[in-house]
């Protein structure tokens, strides 16, 4: 595409504003549908784009949830293309039996007469500060959902790639934006409208031979820095980028555990029914063996302000949870970590 | 409130003939079920038919409809064949939904009955982005969604009405208000002067019927629906009663209303209150129900024959 | 308690509606909220307890659940205890909202000064034909919130037991009620009013030493028969019964799987996201060494009619994944599982 | 619209000196926000005060109150301490909330303010409970909750209003129309005749008043004050303007509103306004100001010197 954007650093929302804009250009039955979206308020994600496409198509709603989600599913099983904006996860909950209950088991329930061509944007995780009701994260809520597909892009070209393929996909999509990403940049190239739509694999980011950090989101950030400390110790850490959760790349998780032997699994939501047990039972599935942990949520409300870092995983949490991983089985419980809440099955 | 003749739309014996398929395939159901041919539950639209034949009597073929829980009679209206939704509700392959569905499930595309779904209120905000999709398109249709008076409790309703009038789409809202939600008399689960003047409060234009006079019901649909068209949504609410129980756990009159109160709208019911009106006679109202129970008991028979579906069928429309 | 009824065969809904019945004449300050909830349709759990309390006590609800919940969470804070039903698992989405936002994180943001003594009684799991959008389950879901109990009795004592100890709590509770046990039938000790307040502890329900079924709910029902048929061939099947799902008695669960050192996780969420993959989670990191199978619901909407078994466990696949758990590591992938989906860790 | 004197009730100067608690207190949030001594984002109601301290003054120490993400002028105009309250935006351990709630999470029950909530419309049906539990104990209380024009596109607004009339509970809605949802003109999003109108059709008293007129707001909540505690909840509608942006991330005049309509609105701050009305001099009105200031001076010291709190209590107030 010889656009002169075609590659470039932009920020994770910048780089959704670009798919957005590309598949706007390139399918006109897209509509977005949110909430102060014609001024992209707040992340910039929708900024220009009401300039660009009018009022028709970037429609500014009502505080109305429920009902934005509701005319967003009807749109979509009737040929409009609907991409609807949620902020915050809180604000999903709001939405949720559209989502769930109707644009997810409509094609089921109607015997594929209907399809529902949705594609959800909601922000996930904490933010920085804003307390337990704007911090939060529902990856494995959504993952369990059959009839969904769930995106959960690590930076701004996987954004712009995935948002891409879910703006080709038949079926409701939710696009799970990780707030702390917003701001941070990469290289993005914009590819043609016209990319194949099989779903996408889980990738590899960086090969290591010692342990293997299974993630997704911002964990990919985490887990890339983690790497980068411990190579200074001469551990390689190899980083497997998830992208989807449903459908769950399960070859990917197996191949990675299979050749490392150690495989930290890590999310943003609790351990008790968190996305973590789901990764770590697949690695106990499908590699046999390997030694697993899960490195998640702390069991807490977010609370407001720097506190929150307890809650959350961090570089030096996914460090020290790999050094758990690679000491010796009977050892003691090893470093303490201080980000989020950590399990080790020392098989 | 309007009661205007309906011209050009179908004469009273054909929609006598539908009020009257409609009265004998719920008759039919609930029979299957108390043979324990039919799963689950169903919810009979019995008293009920005026409002279904009245509101599709008005509205255009291409026009679409959204319904609820109790949906066999607004799909029966609306042309889906009495075979395959019979089928449907016998949980067959030859289903309108491939028997996946169910009876509070129904989707037939072809005929612009585009869903009637079982979580009270739930489809309401579906006909918004239905209209949306065909104001977009250019397109003059309307989409009528159907629901109870319970669903006037769900606050998607009233997101949905400030919706649909400040983005002008063409969407009527049939409220279909035979005074209870299962157990619960609307009257004390409803305050203020009505819903008729809550849709108002949202900018709708709002007419109240008797529901039991399906001529009274397609007049006010008329006018409604081409309002609609132009920009101007409404809600059209139609005051009946359900001369079953709520659903197969409900015993036929239920213990919450009074046998007077019961015969007394049974005295008012659809297929009756037409034929006085329109002097049909009981020669040609006996013809029509024999049609019907004709029509009815073929489907009943296409639905037995009907398989149920496999595991490679049910295992479809999940991924991919 | 010298209650003519004080010991007798009861269904799954009586007993709630005993422990109800107990609790309001013990707590004047219980409320019930609900719809219906006065005649005590559909499953006859608040019967009579109308006519005994009065609509004061009892209050009939509009269709609003989002509203009746908040309602329900603004009453707990200020003194009245509040006991929600929701019928259906499909409908508590409209409330959850209320739930999650609200009832479970209040304590928390407000520094302990809010106490939200408020139980949901929520249905859950399919009833036979309702189709996908009156059948479902949301066990990891509910089990990952924080400040959320999660109950999931499994017969009528146990359904009486939990639910007099979730009405003494000054926190949230969640009493998922499994449809499928509404007429099961049961013996009934009444207990009296004052008992313990501790968390109610996973019970071992039939003891065995050649595998554990670790179950809750009509899980238990399954996996009790299962454990009867496979008796006859010679297997002693070990069942605990979690009866909580959150907090999990993760002690519980590892002794069953160190005395077997085989352990089917069973559940009626999907395997992608669901409750099993916590519960095999804690056993890999609790019990090292042990052989653990997932047992939960297909990823599938649920069909209407009785297609629905294809999605949920059965007796038969509980005893089918049994089996394979006992089977030689490497052996071949042993008898076909039809209801649900099944998948092991070959450790 | 009732503007009625408040006899009885705090005199001009009173309201004055609460009104300018409050100015000074966002002020000093803001300063305290630009210089990353605060985190997250909070939302400022200068331009409003008239609204928060007009209601709480006809209400009684004895009456609840809940708000929403714009809380801290309805904090301050119920009581809650300014110390403590700039504590909890400092995310401190003598905040009112232990420093885990925050700017958009305040809650102190000791002086009935029982909580702002951070999600749109979310708190509204609280107050349903808060008056049910007034009622069963026979209380006199009303429970007044605080939402904005967008918190009017919710629909649990109108499933709480209807649950309100039937129940006949003591709430007082009060909708703060300060014109604009973030950058979004209520105009644009809300359908009908207005709110005022809504709440009538689900059967409340309502009211609509200037929200810069702080006696005026005062005489219309005793109005419906009254009313609520025999039975009758009310909705008060005040018209009003915020003179900063949305928050934080918005610029102190967006540009979502036009500098003359900004400034158009400025000329009628309620301070000025009140002034005006009931001849408070140039000193006096000074001389509260001053004492505004240093009382909220007192506030960012008592903040500053607390500690933020530790592990052992972030980990408490989840389970036993
Ligand atoms: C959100 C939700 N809550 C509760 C139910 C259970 N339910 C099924 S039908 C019904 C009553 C509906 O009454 P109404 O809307 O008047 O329709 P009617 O049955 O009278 O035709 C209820 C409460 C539901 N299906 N969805
Ligand atoms: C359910 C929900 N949706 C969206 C938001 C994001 N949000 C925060 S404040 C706000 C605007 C609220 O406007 P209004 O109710 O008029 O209050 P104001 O900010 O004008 O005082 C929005 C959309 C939210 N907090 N909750
Ligand atoms: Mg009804
Ligand atoms: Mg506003």
């Amino acid at each position: 595409m010889s656009d002169p954007e075609a590659q470039l650093q932009v920020t994770y929302a910048e780089a959704i504003r670009c798919a957005l804009q590309d598949a706007m250009d390139a399918d006109p039955a897209i509509v977005l549908l949110g909430q102060d979206i014609a001024a992209g308020f707040p992340f910039g994600a929708t900024r220009e784009l009401a300039a660009r496409y009018g009022a028709e198509r970037v429609r500014d709603t009502p505080i109305s949830e429920a009902a934005s989600m509701g005319c967003a599913v009807g749109a979509a099983m009737t040929g409009t293309r609907t991409v609807v904006e949620v902020d915050f996860a809180g604000f999903l909950l709001l939405g949720l039996d559209q989502l769930v209950n109707n644009a997810a088991k409509l094609r089921y329930m109607s015997g594929g007469q209907l399809r529902v061509p949705l594609l959800v944007r909601v922000g996930q995780g904490p933010l920085g500060a804003f307390a337990a009701q704007h911090s939060q994260s529902q990856h494995a809520w959504l993952a369990s959902v059959p009839g969904l597909a769930l995106c959960a892009p690590s930076d701004p070209q996987d954004a712009y790639e995935l948002l891409r393929w879910g703006l080709r996909r038949q079926d409701p999509v939710v696009f799970a934006e990780d707030m702390r990403l917003y701001r941070a940049r990469g290289e993005l190239v914009r590819e043609p409208a016209d990319s194949a739509a099989e779903i996408p694999r889980a990738r590899v980011v960086r090969p290591g031979r010692d342990a293997s950090a299974v993630c997704f989101g911002f964990g990919r950030t985490l887990a890339l820095a983690a790497a980068q400390a411990l190579a200074g110790e001469g551990v390689e850490l190899e980083v497997l980028d998830l992208r989807l959760l449903a459908p769950l790349d399960g070859e990917a998780i197996a191949r990675s555990a299979r050749h490392t032997g150690r495989v930290l699994c890590l999310g943003d939501d609790p351990l008790l029914g968190g996305i973590t047990a789901t990764l770590a039972a697949t690695v106990h599935e499908q590699a046999p063996g390997a030694r697993v942990g899960r490195l998640g949520a702390r069991h807490w409300p977010t609370p407001f302000g720097s506190a929150e870092a307890y809650v959350y995983p961090s570089a030096e949490s996914v460090a020290s949870a790999v050094r758990r991983l690679l000491g010796a089985p009977g050892e003691g419980a090893g470093e303490e970590i201080v980000n989020g809440e950590f399990r080790m099955a020392a098989s | 409130m309007n009661a205007a003749p309906i011209g050009g739309a179908p004469t009273p014996a054909e929609l006598y003939a539908r009020m009257a398929l409609i009265r004998d395939f719920e008759r039919a159901a609930y029979r299957a079920y108390e043979r324990n041919e039919l799963q689950g539950t169903i919810h009979a639209s019995i008293g009920q038919e005026g409002v279904a034949v009245g509101v599709v009597a008005a509205l255009r073929a291409a026009d679409k409809l959204l319904s609820h829980h109790r949906g066999h009679g607004h799909a029966l209206a609306k042309g889906v064949d009495p075979s395959r939704l019979m089928a449907e509700l016998f949980g067959r392959v030859d289903g309108v939904c491939g028997g996946k569905g169910g009876s509070m499930h129904i989707t037939d595309v072809g005929c612009g009955f585009l869903g009637s779904l079982a979580v009270v209120g739930s489809s309401i905000p579906l006909a918004l982005g239905v209209a949306l999709s065909a104001q977009r398109a250019g397109e003059e249709t309307v989409c009528a969604v159907f629901f109870g008076d319970g669903g006037v409790g769900q606050g998607v309703l009233y997101e949905s009405m400030n919706l649909a009038a400040i983005w002008r789409l063409p969407v009527l809202f049939v409220c279909e208000n035979n005074a209870y939600a299962i157990t619960t008399p609307a009257a004390h689960t409803t305050a203020g002067p009505g819903i008729e003047e809550r849709a108002r409060a949202f900018g709708l234009a709002a007419l109240r019927v008797d529901g039991q006079d399906v001529e009274q019901v397609a007049g006010a649909t008329r006018t409604l629906a081409a309002q609609a068209r132009a920009g101007q949504p409404g809600l059209l609410e139609c005051l009946t009663y359900r001369f079953l129980g709520h659903s197969r756990s409900d015993p036929p009159h239920g213990r919450y209303r009074s046998r007077e109160e019961v015969e007394r709208w049974q005295g008012r019911d659809p297929l009756a209150v037409l034929a006085a009106q329109a002097e049909l006679s009981a020669e040609a109202c006996a013809q029509l129900e024999a049609a019907a129970q004709a029509r009815v008991q073929e489907a009943v028979e296409f639905a037995r024959a009907s398989p149920r579906p496999d595991l490679h069928v049910l295992a479809q429309d999940v991924w991919g």
